[in-house]
């Protein structure tokens, strides 16, 4: 299951890159990197788990002395969490940012934004 | 047990890069897109259940498919006035 | 399309580098020096049953620190960027919202915040945290902004909320320097009993925190969106 | 000591803050957030003394009570200290000079650059690779707001430019930390550096996926380095930020992501090495090659920013050769950097207009002008600040390795990088000025003196830091120099004053150190200390305060001084660099000088460089390396080494001397100087050339390449030189380009002198040193004093002028006949030397070019006397006076000391002579009471003057007596007829004067040099500008470069490697 869930999370990365890079409307590329973010975490998750053991929370169920043999590795998940927050706010920067430009030129065509160059 | 939860991240896995395809593929309209991408977060926090991962699951659900969506349409919605005005 | 094209070679390219990355990797069977050190030792040095809470309020409590700034500043970003966009709101006429939505949100929103701070304020016991808590409370305030667009939201409380959350947080984290053993040390409370609510030392407090001030920066980046002046 | 988590926390704090304070209240808002960076400078800068001064222990900081790698740990010391004070003061002046901007923009814009300083922090500090990341973020998304302070509307478009990029470096990061962690289990950098060094042990699947993780991450974080092509995105942010966020983004930023990439190669361990300096050669080299055509001031900072960061990333990787040095070269690189951006950057908020030229505004602000001049300086790495140390040791150690590609592409980028800085410089000098001179406010002047004043306090630091690691001396210690220095403290004194200070100053040096030379150096010695002051009584004549050319001509001098003292090739190269520096701002004082200027300084520089070289190759072949090497070693070098070090050197010193070939700068620059500059640059500055090559033929002596003798070849290019240079200076019409050409033929004399290699040539060169000093200074000096009182300095423009300016007539005349070699004057002993010094050797055919030159000298000559003294006096000039009483006084003294050392050339020569022997035991000159004897013949200075004397007196009145009836003719005792000539000057019989030898002649003066290093630069400019269109403005483009880097990077090193 870890290796569906990296190759599934490798793949989006692809497809949001691939978004990002041949649509040439800034939301659309914004969200073409929402998705590319999903996949990223998804592999991060992916990574961590590890077979048949149980998510990282002691209750009645997995109990503080056997976690070392039943819980997955927590870490990845620590990570994901912040990862997935400060995906969020940079996608709502960018997002600032493609309103500020549209509303600069009346246009979300990235290529129309090329004053600086060379 | 382990196959059915096989069977299911695959199936939503498929969905996933489905949906995700549609996020990305050119010529479909704007909030088609943003739901699908929407869609793929969703999926994805479940996939994150699947994965024994409640936390990032809660998190993605809220915070990637919730509140982004949302930014996108408060974006769009002022971005297409705009077009229909201008 | 030659620009597809090549941005598709390039992908193959960086497919090939994911390729043998996946190659490359070895599942493991058993927890990793770090992971194992998390399992035996949570409970005896943080008190929480939540690991995952544990490693991000206090082991991990800098990247929550800088995660949260993070938000801070994307909220004072946008801000910023749309500073120049909110000219007063619009007072045009604009379809008053329908009875089912106004009614329906006046029911959800005090239920949606106090599912918020259920979440938080139970991050050290169960799945969910400040972040998630946090962004429930601000879906609070999205189906105010549904329900009545032109309401007014004060951009004081909000970043009076933010702020002072986030003084808290940075100050507790202080205090572990002082009365514990480092910076975000959360053993400046009692640590408790395994599974209660008082429990876990600061982590609910910092969670809680989190939750407030998450739910504050979530909320300031919707309504400075909303209230932008169409161009 | 204040916890260095405080940094962070006090920021933070600040920040949280600002946000429970209402919109109006920006004072209160304002004084937080300067009380915030004041603190965390403070807190930096506790640290750094602890380091440096008490000697204090690397201090962990732990976090949430625990250990790493279960807990993020920060680590402050030595490096971390200064990089985070670099950062926090960066800030702070930031925060000062933005001041208007963060009222404009409130609280929030405040907290965002508090936030922003605090992730440089918290990237320098973190030993935690997820940490880092979450740091990156923070950078990244701050840099995104920060950019749009500025008023450039274009900022917006570059902000989301570098979102988008930002967006794809976070996602190779975080997939390169998660894989890294599932092979190592930690995510502590130090825990990961010791796994991935025990997993790479094996050569298994988990090596390669660990392998493959680090290239990730690494290449995610050079990607922050802007990597050539990688970094459109950031030209664009520097092109249109605020300039105050592009001194934080050029300085702190680019500082906190080297600091990174070192953490990261420091897992990643020597096998990324070569990458690292791949990267960091091809970004330094191209950077600046783009940066040539480049006319936006902002964005040309940003190319020379990406081109010096690439420097440092190359040192990074050369760690491996450059061991215990790195930091030192590292930082002193960085820093010089980092000081110099800075402060350019804010000076370009004080400059209206964004082309180059417009900086002009500045010239009337002389304390800004020399923070400039700090600044190119220090990116330059000129002595003394910081990158000249780094510089020295890094291409000696890279020599060391024999990685000489390496030197050469290092050097040459780094000649580009100084050429357009200069141009810049001659920019703010000589272009108009704009209507509005440079507005600034105390606090924006406040932010440029600090980082002017910190480029000086570095600069001594490294000194310090070099003596006590190397063992080279702290330039900023030398005597000469600080004399100099002292100029720019008391500019704003008379400059008369300043004039006899100098004198005196200079005389007192010679006092205190004469007892110190051999005679060799004792004539140099007395050339630069008593004839620079005999010069410098004809700048008396300048009124007011002169600004800036007593710092100028002071370094010069102080060079000189320093080069002819120096014993070990730091101090002799450091002074070399010295005098070239002064020496170009002094030619850039003269009033068309500016290209002129900038060609001299570029080929001087080359010229420097490949005398670096040279010495960085010998340091690395004398026999028994000392920690310094000592001029007299150079005698060690053996094959095959030294005669690739002699030529590297020789061409050195030659661009000095102005050897054919590499003279093109001499002419405009000698003769567009200043009236008392020409002399200085001319009479003075040439010698320390030919003192180089003294030098260099004293230790090394001949030398074979493929079977060639190299001081043949130096004989041929004395010789060309010799001839070509009288041949341009016949045909110039211009008084003073006519001396300077005929300065490039002197030159050739001493230089074959020197090349004969044996006794007489060398007494024959040295006899070229005295005398070409004394004429050509007095020459100068006559013909400056002329073009002053006739407005031009075009020959056939003048005329008839002997009687209005008898002295300067006698000054040149005098001059002309020392110069021709003809007797009575000095000048025939120096011929006479010279005829027996070629005798004595069996190449025949330079021997005749060197004959033919003599003859092609008195022809230009002539024309001196001929065209401006005799002849009809011009209608306009019939009311001018002799020159000014101090530019005649030096002429005066000058003539005397002709006559003086014609009748007893033995006191200088004498010693010099006997010194000789040790060189060339042979064929030494028997000086007995008054005559001169050779194995050719002998000379008796006393009898040739008296002989000389009665024969002139006769000749002249005889001369009287035929000429008393001669009848005067009226200038315009002519009819004209015809039409009025379109050019009137042709019809002038001085116009052209040799228009017939030029038929038989002029293939020979065409000017192939000139086209050919034009040539050079036109192909430099045109590829570079052709290349710089790869940055299309597109951020869709620019993020494809990104991938396209990482693709290139991942093929070359995976593939290319092997694994």
């Amino acid at each position: 299951m870890d290796y569906i869930a990296m190759t599934t999370g490798f793949i989006l990365i692809l497809i949001g890159l691939f978004g990002a890079l041949t649509n040439r409307n800034i939301l659309r590329m914004i969200v073409a990197f929402t998705v590319a973010d999903t996949g990223v975490n998804l592999v991060i998750v992916g990574v961590g788990y590890m077979r048949g053991r149980t998510a990282p929370i002691l209750d009645s169920a997995v109990a503080a002395a056997d976690a070392v043999a039943r819980i997955i590795d927590p870490v990845p998940q620590a990570l994901v969490l912040t990862a997935i927050v400060i995906g969020v706010g940079v996608t709502a920067l960018m997002l600032a940012y493609a309103y500020k430009l549209y509303e600069k030129k009346h246009t979300l065509d990235i290529a129309k934004f090329t004053e600086l160059k060379w | 047990m382990s196959t059915i939860f096989i069977i299911m991240s695959l199936l939503l896995c498929g969905a996933m890069i489905v949906a995700g395809l549609m996020a990305v593929w050119p010529g479909r309209n704007l909030p088609i897109v943003i739901l699908a991408s929407g869609l793929v977060s969703l999926l994805a926090s479940v996939q994150f259940l699947l994965l024994a991962a409640p936390d990032v699951a809660m998190t993605e659900a809220a915070i990637g498919s919730g509140l982004t969506t949302f930014l996108f349409f408060f974006v769009l919605n002022r971005v297409r006035k705009g077009t229909h005005h201008g | 399309m030659v620009s597809r094209f090549f941005v598709l070679l390039l992908l193959t390219g960086v497919g090939a580098i994911f390729v043998s990355l996946m190659f490359g990797y070895v599942p493991d069977n058993a927890l990793n020096l770090t992971a194992r050190y998390y399992a035996e030792n949570t409970v005896r040095d943080t008190g929480a049953a939540n690991i995952v809470a544990a490693i991000v309020v206090t082991f991990r409590g800098l990247d929550t620190l800088g995660e949260v700034t993070v938000l801070f500043l994307t909220a004072a970003i946008v801000g910023l960027v749309l500073a120049g966009s909110q000219q007063g709101r619009l007072r045009r006429e604009q379809p008053a919202p329908g009875e089912l939505l106004v009614t329906g949100t006046r029911l959800l929103v005090p239920l949606t915040l106090l599912l918020g701070v259920y979440v938080f304020v139970n991050g050290h016991l169960t799945p969910g945290g400040g972040f998630q808590g946090g962004a429930i409370l601000a879906s609070a305030v999205l189906m105010l902004l549904l329900a009545d667009p032109l309401r007014e939201f004060s951009h004081q409380l909000i970043s009076a909320i933010e702020s002072i959350s986030g003084l808290v947080f940075v100050a507790i984290g202080l205090l572990g320097m002082v009365y514990a053993g480092g910076f975000l040390d959360n053993r400046i409370l009692p640590l408790g009993t395994l599974g209660d609510l008082i429990s876990a030392g600061a982590i609910p407090v910092i969670y809680s925190f989190i939750g407030l001030k998450v739910g504050a920066e979530f909320s300031s980046m919707m309504v400075n969106l909303s209230e932008t002046e169409e161009p | 000591m204040v916890n260095a988590i405080h940094i962070i926390s006090a920021a933070l704090g600040a920040a949280f803050l600002l946000g429970v304070l209402k919109e109006e209240q920006r004072r209160t808002a304002y004084a937080i957030t300067l009380a915030a960076f004041a603190f965390m400078t403070a807190v930096s800068a506790g640290w750094l003394w602890a380091f440096v001064m008490e000697g204090a222990a690397p201090v962990e900081i732990l976090t949430a009570g625990g250990t790493p790698p279960f807990v993020i740990n920060l680590r402050m010391a030595l490096p971390e200290a200064a990089l985070t004070l670099l950062a926090n003061l960066t800030g702070l002046l930031s925060a000062i000079y933005l001041k208007e901007a963060l009222f404009a923009h409130g609280r929030r814009a405040m907290a965002v650059l508090l936030i922003a300083v605090m992730a440089l922090s918290g990237i320098i500090l973190t030993r935690d690779i997820f940490n880092l990341f979450v740091f990156f973020e923070l950078t990244a998304i701050a840099t995104g707001g920060l950019i749009l302070l500025s008023e450039n509307d274009c900022s917006l478009s570059a902000g989301f430019k570098y979102l988008i990029v930002s967006q794809m470096i976070s996602v190779f990061l975080l997939i390169g930390i998660i894989f890294a962690y599932h092979a190592t289990g930690t995510l502590n950098i130090d825990g990961l550096a010791t796994a991935a060094h025990d997993l790479l042990q094996g050569n298994n699947q988990a090596a390669l996926g660990l392998k493959l993780a680090f290239f990730l991450m690494f290449i995610a974080v050079v990607a922050e380095l802007k990597p050539f092509p990688a970094n459109g995105w950031a030209l664009d942010i520097y092109e249109s930020a605020h300039p105050a966020f592009s001194a934080i983004f050029s300085a702190a930023t680019a500082s906190a992501f080297l600091y990174a990439t070192d953490k990261l190669l420091f897992i990643g361990g020597p096998d990324w090495y070569p990458i690292a300096t791949g990267i960091g050669i091809v970004t330094f080299v191209v950077s600046n090659l783009l940066a040539l055509p480049q006319t936006n001031d902002r964005r040309q900072l940003g190319y020379s920013s990406i081109a010096q960061t690439g420097l440092v990333l190359l040192v990074l990787g050369q760690r491996d050769i450059l061991g215990e040095a790195t930091a030192f070269i590292a930082f002193g690189l960085l820093l010089s950097h980092a000081v110099a951006k800075a402060g350019l950057y804010w000076l370009s908020g004080l400059v209206a207009e964004r082309e180059l030229t417009a900086w002009a505004a500045l010239r009337e602000r002389p304390l800004l002008v020399f923070a400039f001049v700090t600044f190119i300086a220090m990116l330059s790495g000129l002595p003394p600040f910081p990158g000249f140390y780094a510089k020295w040791e890094l291409v000696h150690l890279l020599a060391g390795a024999d990685r000489l590609v390496l030197i050469a592409l290092i050097l040459l980028g780094a000649l580009v990088e100084a050429g357009y800085l200069f141009r810049w410089f001659g920019y703010i000098i000589k272009r108009e000025a704009p209507a509005e001179a440079a507005a600034c406010t105390t606090h924006k002047l406040t932010a440029v003196v600090v980082a002017a004043a910190a480029g000086w306090a570095l600069g001594f630091l490294w000194g310090d830091l070099a003596g006590t690691s190397f063992g080279r001396g702290n330039l900023l210690l030398a005597l000469p120099l600080l004399f100099a220095l002292g100029f720019v403290l008391f500019d704003w004194l008379p400059a008369w004053v300043k004039n006899t200070v100098a004198i005196a100053g200079m005389l007192a040096f010679f006092g205190l150190t004469y007892t110190e030379y051999d005679p060799l150096r004792l004539i140099f010695a007395i050339i630069i200390l008593i004839g620079g002051p005999i010069i410098l009584l004809a700048s008396y004549h300048a009124h007011g305060r002169r600004i800036g050319f007593y710092p100028a001509a002071m370094l010069m001098y102080a060079g000189l001084a320093m080069l002819i003292r120096a014993t070990d090739s730091f101090g002799f190269f450091a002074a070399w660099e010295l005098l070239t520096v002064g020496s170009y701002f002094l030619i850039l004082r003269g009033k068309n000088s500016e290209p002129h200027a900038l060609s001299y300084i570029v080929f001087s520089l080359g010229g420097a460089f490949l005398i670096l070289t040279g010495f960085a190759l010998a340091a690395a072949n004398v026999v028994s390396p000392a920690p310094t090497f000592a001029l007299a070693s150079l005698s060690q070098l053996e094959q095959p080494a030294a005669p690739w070090i002699f030529v590297l050197l020789a061409i050195g010193f030659m661009t000095k001397t102005a050897a054919i070939g590499l003279h093109i700068w001499l002419p405009g620059a000698h003769g567009e100087a200043e009236t008392d500059v020409s002399p200085m640059v001319s009479g003075i500055l040439l010698k320390a050339g030919l003192y180089g090559l003294f030098v260099l033929l004293m230790t090394m002596g001949k030398q074979q390449l493929y079977g060639i003798e190299l001081t043949h070849a130096l004989l041929w290019i004395g010789a060309l030189s010799a001839l070509l240079g009288n041949l341009m200076a016949i045909f110039e019409e211009d008084a003073k380009r006519l001396l300077a050409y005929s300065s490039i033929g002197q030159m050739g004399y001493a230089v074959f002198g020197l090349a004969l290699m044996n006794h007489l040539g060398w007494l024959m060169a040295l006899m070229f040193v005295i005398n070409h000093y004394i004429y050509k200074s007095m020459l100068f000096l006559s013909a400056g004093g002329v073009a002053k009182r006739t407005g031009t300095r075009d020959m056939y423009k003048m005329g008839g002028l002997i009687t209005l300016m008898p002295l300067s007539f006698i000054a040149t005349l005098i001059g002309i006949i020392a110069v021709s070699g003809v007797p009575p004057l000095s000048g025939f002993g120096g011929r006479w030397i010279f005829y027996n010094a070629i005798l004595t050797t069996d190449t025949r055919l330079p021997l005749i070019i060197i004959f033919l030159a003599g003859p092609i000298a008195f022809l230009y000559l002539f024309r001196l006397i001929h065209t401006i003294f005799l002849g009809q006096l011009k209608d306009e000039h019939r009311r001018i006076k002799e020159a000014p009483f101090w530019i005649i006084l030096p002429q005066m003294i000058f003539v005397a000391l002709l006559m003086v050392f014609a009748v007893v050339p033995g006191l200088a020569l004498r010693h010099v002579d006997h010194y000789l022997n040790q060189f060339f035991p042979e064929g030494g000159l028997n000086w007995t009471s008054g005559t001169i004897t050779s194995n050719y013949g002998y000379w008796d200075p006393i009898a040739i003057m008296i002989i000389g004397g009665v024969i002139f007196m006769t000749l002249f009145m005889w001369l009287l007596f035929v000429n008393r009836k001669a009848q005067k003719v009226k200038q315009f005792n002519i009819v004209f007829s015809a039409e009025r000539p379109y050019r009137p000057e042709t019809t002038h019989f001085a116009w052209n004067f040799f228009a017939s030898y030029r038929k038989a002649l002029g293939f020979l003066v065409q000017p192939f040099v000139t086209r050919f290093w034009g040539a050079v630069t036109d192909t430099l400019h045109t590829g570079a500008d052709l290349a710089r269109r790869l940055y299309n403005g597109n951020g869709q483009t620019y993020a494809l470069h990104m991938l396209a880097f990482v693709s290139i990077i991942y093929w070359i090193y995976f593939i290319g490697v092997g694994i």
